[in-house]
């Protein structure tokens, strides 16, 4: 545990991250501790919230760039990725956070997230896992269990394997896998913090319970423990993955390599690009 | 047909034969050769289906004077092989004025060639590629056309050295005594006609494509982001910008899809980089969802969608004027944006400038019209006119209290904060809000911002640049895009005959100002409404928003064949014909 | 306002509470009691943003004739708690004439209420909630209501008891007796009007939302698979679908998105099942792509777009009409389609049959424009005719010589092979295509199958359900969708005042039929359109289509309160003032 | 090796199962070997044209369905496994075969490749991989080597580590995972005949050289060599492609599980369901 930062979380004032907007959430949803989480992270890491800017699509836990005090952008479903994307490129000097749920990162969102994790921009990506769709009243989501018969869209479950994200980010090349809970406020602060300064691509599978169309995730709590250690070797984090119950929490997999930037260099004029045209007669 | 050249002041001619015969880069030669000498000129593409090295045209014209659409006709074919030749019967028109050039071994002249009436000379081009050492056919063909239609050899041999320049002096050496055998086999046949005309001080041209120059007007409005996934008939725009935002401080990231592409841009964009993406109608389809976004978080932002057959993956590599419906309603919900349409190869540099200067001036998407016939064809040209249009956009600076992204001014422009200045912070959505961006249902709010975008693309001038307009007359040929050079061609005829015509050719379809449009119109007049779509889609639009003349027509066709002069000289005659009767 | 009971054919109410007070339960159980009585009803939700639990309003109207919308005010107002109601001020309308009942231990009535000048009646729903062991106050509110208006104590409870039929007997009896001290409450206070006039031997009667209607109309077509990914407000079909789908040997994919969604449905469709999707703005605007591909291939599929407020993200829970662009612009290319709307109810059941009948006819996609206003209200309605709209897809069925799946017949319709047909393979494709389906970028190939295309929807004879029309007058109301059954009831007062009108209500919006619509807007008539979009979609879209008459108005205004007769009535009342003076 | 169906391959026709359509592919392609091996295996697999489907989308190897004698839909770009998909499930007496290209399926299909992985439905994907956008002119794919330059598109290399298809569909629940190369026509028809008669999501990566736009890749001749062998353990899959270069063959995991199958059962008309709308009065 980086000790430094979970000092600063109790000295700084993590609610100057806050907005003063009143959460659309349930009563108990589990995206409020993120969200108290995440400002702590950023009043531990001294950021400033107009060098932040909070990237979300559509969803419960999509809302939350609204409820901070950084910019944001509450985009469209399923493509927070790409929007993050394009602006930690073009403004290599802010901090840029992209932020949603199970459904907007897997599913409808799920092709962008395998290509994030190759492409490796600097950004953190934290999902907001309740395997569940919250905003649209409860249907499955990618990683629900495929015997839940709780939504009238599959009434007799998915019949499909849970998606496991954090073995696709690993297939797909990111370089910092992370899980946490965000009922343990402590660790997801610190581990959010982590992935924020992780120069590159910073995958964080973030257990959210969603208290009105999932109320049995009350049990999580129990069923939470850390356990992850940091590795660099691929393979031993698929091995670790091999055993996972899927409640195991901690950074999984930690390998830093030069984050995504295109070229640029500023070197010509328009007028040098446009000779290039002209005719030489 | 007789043996003494004429002097003319435009050529047309084609130079056709299988994959890897290398009639494209001949064409390109001459093409390029002829700019050298001072003429203006145009080339087009045409290809069999295969994925390489099928059968190919390479079709041009040459002209002292500026042209910017193929003629109907050719004066002259060059053959190196007829393989599957046939496939071009629509598009190269022959008659008993044109010369055929061909190869006596590669077989039987088409149908299609020997019923023309064309006058048909024999050229060996096989045997002579193998009188010297590593020549190549193609680049006797050069040397023949070239000498034929009157090119100055030096001119020739100097675009073929700097083409080769860094292959080697052994190639150098071979195309150069290739082309020596092309000038004297053109020694000894007749010259139908030589170009002739130009000016004895050329005025300054560029060699570009319609492409490159969308690419060129990108930067010159001041794009410096692009996310671009590769697409048949745009993939060039975002070739040339890979190659130059980087040395201008910008970049681009090749996306996963168009659903990325678009979005990335937004990202950037809401970062402050003016942005763009370039791609053709299928990943047109896939982005409109982001659009709708960018009309409603106020996000600038600039597609060029140059436009192929449709509907769905249809005709990749041929041009199409079908995709205005999408361009202009392609998102749910009320979302005005912009649409502009290039109507020259040098005007997409124009237009795509201008396009850029509007999104990031009235904070909304713009997309540009482009299509396959301009950003496929490589034109010499005169350089496009210098315009001031930068990306300006109206920016909130200074930490403010009680900061209202969407605050309903005026003009309806917001100053925009972006991320970094202090006191700016705001979450831009896709929801209806209120003027603070907070999140909104209330019909008040969304009245209101509805309201408000409406009002920043109404109130806004947009000058006299709306449209290209040319000329009076009790006839009005009103048309958009690509389509506006052989309408102008065709006027030229008419008039040159005696007609009074004027020519309407709309550069900004959206927002569409009814009343200047109107006015320009004017009363009491005939209208031809000329477009390359199936359904008339440009017609329909038009004519949703004014009220069109008693006598109006309407030609619109579907490609992949362009609409030349000639089609729209018999519309305008068949019109002026009923008026006589 | 007096206080012996007057009897009216048509109440109008409304109940009102935060989350967790209950009151969609009891609005709902007050329109099933009402509909058990042998009325009529329809009910419609409103909420706060939160995403459960927040402020409610439930909001009913009750009648002997069937209604199909809410009136422009209310009879009655029954608020359990008065937290953040204001939010819903714009929309519960009351009057001098109203009645206002809350629980003075709630605090203070909301200024719009108290300066609407309506009659307040205190009732301690709080107190007496404590009175019963078990009782909740907005099942006390049913029985206080359902006495007041007049619906049986029979009716109501049998309703009660039918609602909780799997709940328990203690839950049961808990309601049973709240219900009693509703009705015992209800019997000291005034009751300005109660309803009446329901025929002694009630027709058969419905309890259908909107959404659920569409998912029975899409089975009654014949629709088997349905692939779908959840949205607001369309969500309801998909789950209906979900549930009785297997039923009828069909099934039903949950999607990873829109865009596969779609595919799946062309996929199965290919294969031969009927298919359907529904989805609302955004998840269309993902589905153009496909719906192209379903035009070139031609392959039946219908989507049902739920419209919500736009663009983007808009206001998803509310309704509005401004999808008919996309619905029939969205495609690259000249990709005609079928767009249809139901104009209530009851008709979602009809127009999707239709649209499923008509989209496997003429193997081309279907759009059904339905809207978060149908699509959520529930209704208590005369069970829909029973119409013979079956999916019967001309098919090639024997083995076949030289078989050509895009021959051109004389009705546009090729015989279409399924996998399993021996002779009949071939590749369904984007691209342009030969009759035989083998890809051509052909000139001669493209337009032969845009006309075949466009051919087929232009002569099939579609009927007369085109629109529904109704009355004769000098003015007539064109209208679409869901704004069909405000400006009916405003057409109805209006006709009692003396005024002749007549109704147009359009339900095959694509392909338009120029003559039938020129022909019944008759002429030298005025004309009203009416319809729930900022930009006026539908009036520019006729309006490209045929010329209006000269004295036409436009009542056109975006979500998210919806148009109300009243409305439609001051603009049918400008219009006449304007005349006489 | 399976050798009844290499002695089939050997006696039936497979040229049966080629339409007389002449390939738009450039001589020398890779996917010509493909669709001989798939011919081919059609044969051996003795099943009828007209109860085969191929479904493809967009680019030279999605062009294939056309040159069979089998039904083929040939859709957008990416959309082939929905189209599949749809149409296996609501036509399980066919037998469906979607293919593509690695541009086609793992960029902008990427996350229906993910999706179908997990959902199982019983259809086989063949993916002609050649690391290049062929149809569009050679632009860099998911599969190009993070190095290579000769894209005018990303004239300095991608800057990206190449995807790792076999990795992905490991991670995302595939149930039958393979490689072969379209110049060992044995192997490739016999990996195809295994993969058609899978009953579930059967993938098959197929090293498919672009001579046009990749000519380098004629030198994958050297570099590909058999090497997979079927196993049903997920970890011992993933150890196998941890020392994996990218050119090995053959079946690398093969773990049956009950293909995906939404409920269907013929048991009311639409008369009872209508009844379930009356008022009851
Ligand atoms: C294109 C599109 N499709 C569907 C929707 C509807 N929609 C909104 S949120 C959501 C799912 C949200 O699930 P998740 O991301 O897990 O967020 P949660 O609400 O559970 O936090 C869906 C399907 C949409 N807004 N846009
Ligand atoms: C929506 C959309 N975007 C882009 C394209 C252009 N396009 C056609 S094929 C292709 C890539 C093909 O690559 P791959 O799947 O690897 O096939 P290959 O040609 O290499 O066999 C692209 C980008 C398209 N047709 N549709
Ligand atoms: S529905 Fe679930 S996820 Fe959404 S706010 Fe409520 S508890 Fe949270
Ligand atoms: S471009 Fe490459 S992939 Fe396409 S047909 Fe030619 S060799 Fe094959
Ligand atoms: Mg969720
Ligand atoms: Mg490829």
């Amino acid at each position: 545990m980086n000790s430094a930062v979970e000092q600063s979380i109790t000295i700084l004032k993590h609610k100057d991250f806050k907005s003063d907007y009143k959460p659309v959430w349930c009563a108990g949803c589990g995206d409020f501790g993120v969200l108290n989480a995440l400002t702590k992270a950023m009043a531990a890491l001294e950021l400033k919230p107009e060098n932040l800017a909070m990237i979300a699509g559509i969803g419960c836990s999509s809302r939350i760039p609204a409820y901070t005090s950084a910019y944001g952008f509450h985009g469209v479903h399923g493509r927070a990725l790409p929007l993050a994307t394009g602006l930690t490129v073009s403004r290599p000097d802010l901090t840029v956070i992209a932020t949603g749920g199970d459904g907007d990162g897997f599913s409808i969102g799920g092709n962008h997230f395998m290509h994030a994790c190759r492409r490796n921009a600097n950004l953190a990506y934290l999902v907001m896992d309740n395997s569940v769709y919250g905003m649209t009243k409860g249907q499955a989501s990618p990683t629900t269990e495929c015997d839940w018969t709780g939504s009238k869209l599959s009434p007799q479950g998915t019949g499909q394997p849970p998606l496991q994200p954090l073995e696709i980010a690993l297939a797909a090349g990111a370089p910092f896998i992370a899980r946490a809970f965000s009922n343990s406020p402590n660790e997801l602060a610190r581990i959010i913090a982590e992935a924020i300064e992780f120069k590159g691509f910073a995958f964080v599978q973030i257990l959210s319970p969603c208290i009105t169309f999932r109320p049995e995730q009350l049990g999580w709590k129990k069923r939470v423990h850390e356990g992850f250690e940091p590795t660099d070797d691929r393979a031993a984090a698929f091995a670790a993955l091999a055993g996972d119950d899927g409640f195991t929490t901690g950074v999984l997999y930690r390998a830093p390599r030069p984050s995504y930037q295109p070229d640029r260099y500023e070197s010509v004029d328009i007028e040098t690009i446009q000779k290039r045209f002209e005719v030489h007669s | 047909m007789n043996d003494t050249p004429d002097t003319t002041t435009d050529l047309s001619l084609a130079l056709i034969g299988s994959g890897g015969a290398g009639v494209m880069t001949a064409g390109q030669t001459l093409l390029d050769a002829a700019a050298t000498s001072g003429y203006y000129g145009l080339m087009t593409r045409a290809t069999g289906p295969q994925i390489r090295g099928g059968e190919a045209a390479a079709i041009l014209r040459l002209s002292s004077r500026p042209v910017e659409c193929q003629d109907d006709r050719l004066d002259l074919l060059l053959a190196i092989d007829w393989n599957k030749a046939e496939r071009f019967a629509d598009e190269l028109i022959l008659d008993g004025d044109s010369l055929v050039i061909a190869d006596p071994g590669q077989g039987e002249v088409p149908a299609w060639v020997r019923d023309s009436g064309a006058h048909l000379l024999e050229v060996p081009f096989d045997r002579l590629t193998r009188e010297v050492r590593g020549a190549r056919a193609n680049t006797i063909a050069v040397g023949l056309v070239g000498r034929m239609i009157g090119l100055e050899e030096a001119d020739v041999d100097r675009t073929v050295r700097r083409i080769l320049e860094n292959k080697g002096a052994k190639l150098i050496d071979a195309a150069l005594a290739s082309l020596k055998v092309g000038y004297t086999t053109a020694g000894d046949l007749p010259h139908p006609s030589r170009l002739g005309g130009r000016s004895s001080r050329p005025e300054p041209r560029w060699l570009i494509t319609g492409n490159e120059a969308a690419g060129l007007g990108a930067v010159r409005g001041g794009v410096r982001f692009c996310a671009a996934y590769p697409i048949t008939p745009s993939t060039e725009i975002q070739e040339w910008l890979a190659a130059h935002l980087p040395e201008l401080g910008g970049s681009l990231v090749q996306a996963e899809d168009e659903l990325a592409s678009i979005n990335m841009c937004l990202g950037a964009s809401f970062g402050g980089a003016p942005s763009m993406t370039a791609t053709s109608g299928p990943g047109f389809s896939l982005m409109v969802e982001a659009l709708g976004l960018a009309t409603q978080a106020e996000i600038p932002v600039v597609v060029v969608d140059v436009m192929r057959g449709g509907p769905s993956t249809g005709i990749p590599t041929r041009s199409e004027q079908s995709d205005l419906n999408i361009a202009v309603h392609g998102a749910h919900g009320d979302a005005p944006r912009l649409v502009l349409a290039p109507n020259s190869i040098g005007d997409c540099v124009t237009t795509t400038q201008w396009a850029v200067h509007l999104a990031e001036a009235l904070q909304c998407p713009a997309v540009v019209l482009s299509d396959q016939r301009l950003g496929q064809a490589r034109a010499a040209i005169a350089p496009p006119p210098v315009r001031d249009w930068q990306a300006r956009r109206k920016l909130a600076t200074e930490v403010i209290d009680d900061y209202r992204r969407f605050a309903d001014t005026e003009d309806g422009i917001s100053p925009m904060a972006l991320p970094g200045t202090a006191g700016g912070q705001y979450t831009a959505t896709g929801l209806s809000h209120m003027e603070s961006a907070r999140p909104s249902a209330s019909g008040t709010d969304h009245q209101r911002q509805l309201d408000k975008r409406r009002h920043k693309l109404e109130r806004f001038d947009f000058g006299d640049d709306w449209a290209d307009i040319d000329g009076d007359g009790e006839l009005v040929v009103l048309t958009w895009g690509s389509t506006t050079q052989p309408a102008r061609e065709a006027i030229a005829r008419m008039r040159s005959r005696g007609h009074a015509i004027r020519l309407i050719s709309i550069r900004l379809l959206s927002p569409l100002d009814a009343d200047t449009l109107t006015e320009a119109l004017g009363s009491g007049r005939r209208l031809l409404v000329v477009e390359q779509s199936h359904g008339g889609q440009f017609h329909r639009y038009i004519r949703s928003h004014i009220e069109l003349p008693a006598d109006t027509r309407l030609l619109a066709r579907p490609g992949p064949l362009n609409i030349g002069p000639g089609e729209i000289v018999a519309a305008i005659e068949e019109m002026t014909r009923e008026e006589a009767a």
